[in-house]
């Protein structure tokens, strides 16, 4: 058991560290950490600029524009961008439906999205989710007829996040209703230009507009944008729920907002002193550092154990995951709780206005919103009711 | 020892419950909170129904309303989610007049407040303060030759500083402002209540959105001159009357909060019994039937202190009042915020939507948990008043002497 | 509403705590307040002491022995027992077999039992529980053949609380084994001298024998020991477990055993003071307090909820009581833990040989053995699972 | 970065848990604790594994083991629920010497702890003490005329006062306690750590059992003289190496209390797996599954920081060093609380018995979470720590400057 990074580790961190100063810009910098909101321009223009010196896809094989890091240096670095306070690249082209594309996707499949999903010319959304298909994600109804050379796609998809900015969305479709539910699913890919795709926002209680409907009304899909076989799309959907899963933790983002906290609770006051220095406050405090301490250490113990299957040739992570996202969000949504209990009334006045620009206003207005919006943590990208499902059938074999 | 409400309340409560379900539509309100922030025509209907009158005391044109009555009124403007400045006029800014006013004040504002033509707010918390009422550094000054001075009327004040979250402040006619007369920032004397007219010269309102969908205001007061016909209660006394008025308010969080967490409780309910997966509906699977009764069980514990404290608000007995006070707001507090939170998990994804009301219920009573004191500043104030353990034998008294 | 007592009620209670002061022997007091065990003889002697006074079944009719009180002066008078001390007036004749016996035995088995129940001659225990039926009671296989003017009773019952002292069992038994489980069972009274009865004690992780396992081995039992009629006992078991349910919070228990934590947490050092000055251990006492303050008005609301239902003819407490005995469980086991956390590294001595005598040892002595032997709390009467069942179905309608 | 254990370590694991399960039955261990609380047969199998060797530095005699190697075999004795002084002896006795004492401490103690022929515990606790070591009252009296004194040596101590809970007190040969040789009772100065043969005049042992099945003893001194030679450390400045031998015992307690949590979920889940009630297994409730699925968790996070504390509790840095033990302790601490009483209430009423192990395990964490400083005592001291941020960035870092 060795606990300490290596030099090269260090030295890997350093050289992140130090091309992060130099190229993060300021102003965008500022957004992020002041829990303001990002312009699609502004996700892009960072993209480019990781994408540019060639780290925007470390988990991606190097043949592909990969970085051939180990998974300690894949958390350094995800650890590095989120202490720093890059905005997020974007996961559901690189991190979701790249890695379906390279695993399932045929050669001109690869050749022609992959470089784009790399450079940021396509940005990419999500359609998972329906109306009626939330945590019972196989149930779902959008159909996919095929005519010819085209699919014929009609139907509705929803929470597809940011599917305003996207160039493409990757779909999961029914394209045979009369077999078993996850029997006659396939995975498409959809230009979000085509013919007869609406997309309305949903208006969050933050009264934001991060997720959408998509809407599908008889849409023409080439037959080349099948990915894999015909009806056999669960399959590549579980790979990508199940890809790459040490990030959702988000233990940098954490620690990040865990220092934003003590530096908002350092100004307020109680009792003549600093809100830091009461015990009640400070006691939770420390058990939030104290259980994201815990989860640190359990994610380096499923990166070490990726690593050792690494050098075994065995993939991947497993159901450990689940504890991750569950223990990860706990974590993210106790951070927002108690910013909303350090300023006190303060919370309460919404001034939605300010939250394109960090130099208006004070650091503090965004903070009850990001409370409201970090709701979203413990419902997103499989609830934590149904993580802990996975656990109990996958670890504890109940 | 009986819990049940009066004839007079119960009609009271479903004319209200009434009015508001036909007039006061979730529709109705999200224009409201999207245009100017309130209603006219909503205030005129709960004055008609009575509402600005139950606290108001008989001589004055109201009824003398109790602390339960309040609760029925409090409950029900929760359950509807009524953003008009019920609150800061009725609750609070008549209670400053009720306990602090003298004849002339009363005779000549709560008559107002009753039928409805006069709105107050109360502007008590400044940036630094938190939630701590005591925390003043608006300053008032006594009448001299320097320029802040000059602007005091004979034997009057200059006030001048700034207020933060004035609930409704831009709504009000007229302000009840808490002033520095003397001391240091958090000394609890030397505070002093002003009634300070809104369009006074000098005073300027910024409005703006709460999250809760409510109204609030950055007040700036610049050498503005009061008399000291002004002044509520005493010169340099004024927290004891800040700290009674709070509680009154805290009691009426307290009954609105329960409003609202009935009304998450029903809707969670009802969508547990209608939103379907895995081909059943959701309310058949165990984890969300407890989770549901836990939040049946917070509800009701918090509904039980929340009676409390609108019985013991009149108490003339101050250490009993301030403990079922501080009690009620504890638990509501924990309530809140897991029944609040549990009502957005259940409800997924729909639950994060401005769509539906169970997300502007949880706002609401997540802002009534930052009012007037959160549940740790509550909490401490609990633990602080000691071990007042009523009605213990004296055999188990002994044990603790 | 009117929460104050009423001037009536304030002389009911100091009548209660005027012949409590008189009347409750100073050395069985300490046991009680000082967490000890008591012997048979004990509580015994304390029952017969107040059945002599006529307050030991509150809850019966007057024409039984019953005292005529209101809710609200059986409220009191509980509180005033538990406040004072004294020992538990056990439940299993006066509040459980009793009220069956008089809603549905023969004139026979009324005027023979309810006399004896009420003056102590006979210690009855409960016979529900069997191996494998716990919270799925109604599965229950101990079986009554009926053969001639005798059932023949084989089987087993389990968790019987101190049935070592018994001398009636009531038991449920199947009599019909064929039909839907609920309508073959039958409600038996058993003499705990009958040939055949074996009661072995079960050792609990506090060592004490408080629970046993009763085995019946070809055991008669007169047909007229049937109560109401064969296969009909369900309904009088349901019966059982709904009644006379407010005093299942033990308020009155709970308030005391406040009393008693903060009176060792202020015996105990932290950073120079009084634990009770330790704003971290203060937060959690005046969170609990808070908590039962509420569970006391959360109660007294139910009892005058009752009291309206009773003036209107209307009969007993719904499933509230689901919620009174989860919440006073909870309370109850918090105030234990409380305890253990006050007296810090001196819960590990298990001085059992001083559980018997408050006069050995120190107060602290029994506390930890007090917090695992209060586990049980949440488990017996119908697991607070089961209650939450209860509550979802009868209250919420799911 | 790396989490694996080594080979050795791997082994030992292994060899240890094979004895146990093979000579430590839960049968056997029930006799052990009803009879004489300890097992000579089973200390000197243990010694035979050469498991009180791993902490004694090799010129010693012993394997020089690390933090890790202690938590490899802490975990097994916890998993193993053995009640025999290894805790006392190897893990605080032993690391009293290694960093407290001279060579010739050193010479002539560590080799008989290595072999197991030499027995240590620890006499700390005062029963005013609570969880504050520094709490010493007992005495230690230097050179003098009147009667105390006269019992002390030439340039040595006499030792008067009492210790309570003295982990396996009755069963040691030789007595580590510290003493207050100058200042008043919570002074961290002035408190001087003493080696004291249990035989020698003047020391009372009263033996007990503990809660959990340990044994442990009520200690007083009466004017028992000690030499110079008797002190570990430096006179009067016993209480840096009392905390430093502390944060040992803590990392040794978390490792301990990961094992018995292991075995708790494993046994629980095999009960959710086997208990039927209405026709099915109660693994299939939702309520419990997610219930079992917590505590899952609740040991991951537990066992993450008890391996952090193992390593760091060989760091020369104290800041880091503390900060790891106090997290440790204060992260087992919640988990024991919730995976303990999570997994009697599965186990449903046969989880209160004494027949079956899991109620066994319950009191021996919870009586950990008890031992060396609770959760709340290590809470207090990781705040007092301050904002220690590691790894974080420059960019983060200034905002909170």
């Amino acid at each position: 058991m060795e606990l300490n990074y290596t030099a090269a580790d260090e030295a890997f961190r350093a050289e992140i560290r130090t091309w992060l100063n130099a190229h993060l810009p300021a102003d965008l910098q500022a957004k992020v950490l002041g829990h303001r909101r990002l312009s699609k321009q502004e996700f892009l223009s960072w993209h480019k600029t990781v994408a540019a010196k060639g780290w925007v896809a470390p988990g991606w094989p190097v043949e592909w524009g990969g970085t051939g890091w180990t998974p300690t240096q894949k958390h350094i670095f995800d650890e590095e961008c989120a202490g720093a306070g890059t905005p997020q690249i974007m996961p559901f082209g690189i991190a979701m439906v790249g890695p379906v594309i390279m695993r399932f996707g045929n050669e001109g499949q690869k050749r022609h999205y992959l470089p784009r999903i790399l450079d940021g010319t396509d940005w990419w959304c999500q359609g998972y989710s329906e109306p009626g298909s939330g945590s019972d994600l196989a149930s779902l109804k959008t159909r996919a007829e095929r005519r010819g050379d085209k699919y014929i796609v009609n139907g509705q998809k929803t929470w597809t996040t940011l599917a305003q900015h996207a160039d493409m969305i990757f779909c999961l479709v029914r394209t045979d209703p009369e077999v078993k539910k996850q029997e006659g699913i396939s995975f498409l890919l959809i230009n979000m230009k085509s013919p007869g795709i609406t997309v309305r926002p949903i208006v969050t209680m933050d009264e934001d507009a991060e997720v959408n409907e998509v809407f599908f009304d008889n849409v023409e899909v080439p037959v080349e944008n099948l990915i894999g076989e015909e009806n056999k799309g669960w399959t590549y959907a579980k790979y990508l729920l199940g890809h790459e899963r040490t990030g959702i933790a988000r233990v940098g983002g954490s620690k990040r907002e865990l220092a934003f906290l003590k530096s908002v609770a350092a100004e307020q006051q109680v009792d003549g002193k600093s809100l830091m220095q009461d015990m009640r406050f400070a006691s939770k405090v420390a058990d939030l550092e104290i259980e994201l301490m815990a989860l640190e250490m359990t994610v380096l113990r499923v990166v070490s154990a990726e690593s050792h299957a690494a050098a075994q040739g065995k993939g991947g992570p497993g159901p450990e995951a689940s504890l991750l996202k569950v223990k990860g969000t706990e974590v993210q949504q106790r951070l927002t709780e108690l910013m909303v209990e350090a300023i006190g009334p303060r919370a309460l006045p919404f001034h939605v206005d300010r939250f394109d620009d960090p130099a208006k206003g004070e650091a503090i207005d965004p903070l009850a919103a990001y409370y409201f919006n970090y709701r979203k943590t413990s419902i997103y990208g499989g609830s934590n009711e149904i993580q802990k499902n996975i656990m109990t059938q996958m670890i504890l074999g109940l | 020892m009986d819990f049940a409400f009066s004839e007079e309340q119960t009609q009271l409560r479903d004319a209200l419950r009434r009015y508001l379900s036909q007039q006061y539509t979730f529709e109705a309100r999200k224009k409201i909170i999207h245009g100017s922030g309130t209603s006219d025509a909503a205030w005129t209907g709960l004055a008609e129904l009575g509402l600005m009158g139950v606290p108001v005391p008989e001589p004055y044109g109201g009824f003398s309303g109790t602390g339960v009555d309040m609760l029925v009124v409090m409950e029900e403007l929760g359950r509807g989610l009524v953003v008009e400045p019920y609150f800061a006029t009725a609750v609070m800014g008549a209670a400053f007049i009720k306990h602090g006013g003298s004849d002339a004040h009363k005779t000549a504002l709560l008559p107002n407040v009753a039928d409805g033509s006069l709105k107050l707010a109360c502007a008590l918390t400044e940036k630094q303060s938190r939630h701590e009422l005591h925390n003043v550094m608006l300053s008032g000054t006594a009448q001299g030759n320097d320029a802040r001075r000059s602007a005091a009327p004979d034997n009057g004040f200059s006030l001048n500083g700034s207020k933060t979250v004035v609930l409704h402040g831009a709504q009000a006619d007229k302000l009840i402002v808490s002033a520095r007369t003397s001391g240091a920032a958090r000394d609890k004397s030397g505070i002093t209540v002003f009634v300070v007219d809104k369009a006074a010269a000098g005073v300027t309102v910024h409005d703006y959105r709460t999250i809760d969908g409510m109204r609030a205001a950055d007040v700036t007061l610049v050498n503005v001159g009061v008399g000291r016909d002004a002044v509520l209660g005493k010169v340099d006394e004024g927290y004891a009357l800040i700290e009674r008025v709070a509680q009154v308010g805290v009691a009426a969080l307290c009954a609105e909060a329960v409003g609202c967490m009935a009304a998450i409780n029903e809707q969670t309910i009802e969508y547990l019994k209608t939103r379907k997966q895995f081909g059943v509906v959701i309310g058949k699977f165990q984890s969300l039937q407890h989770r549901a009764a836990e939040m049946f069980m917070e509800f009701e514990q918090a509904r039980s202190l929340a009676y409390l404290a609108s019985v013991k608000v009149d108490s003339a007995d101050a250490g009993e009042r301030a403990r079922a006070i501080h009690a009620a707001k504890v638990r509501a507090g924990r309530a809140i915020r897991f029944v609040g939170q549990s009502a957005i998990q259940m409800h997924g994804g729909m639950g994060m939507t401005d769509e539906l009301a169970v997300s502007h219920f949880f706002k609401r009573i997540s802002m009534i948990e930052a009012t007037l004191g959160d549940t740790d500043h509550h909490l401490a104030a609990f633990a602080a008043l000691g071990s007042v353990q009523e009605n213990t034998t004296a055999q188990a008294a002994a044990l603790t002497a």
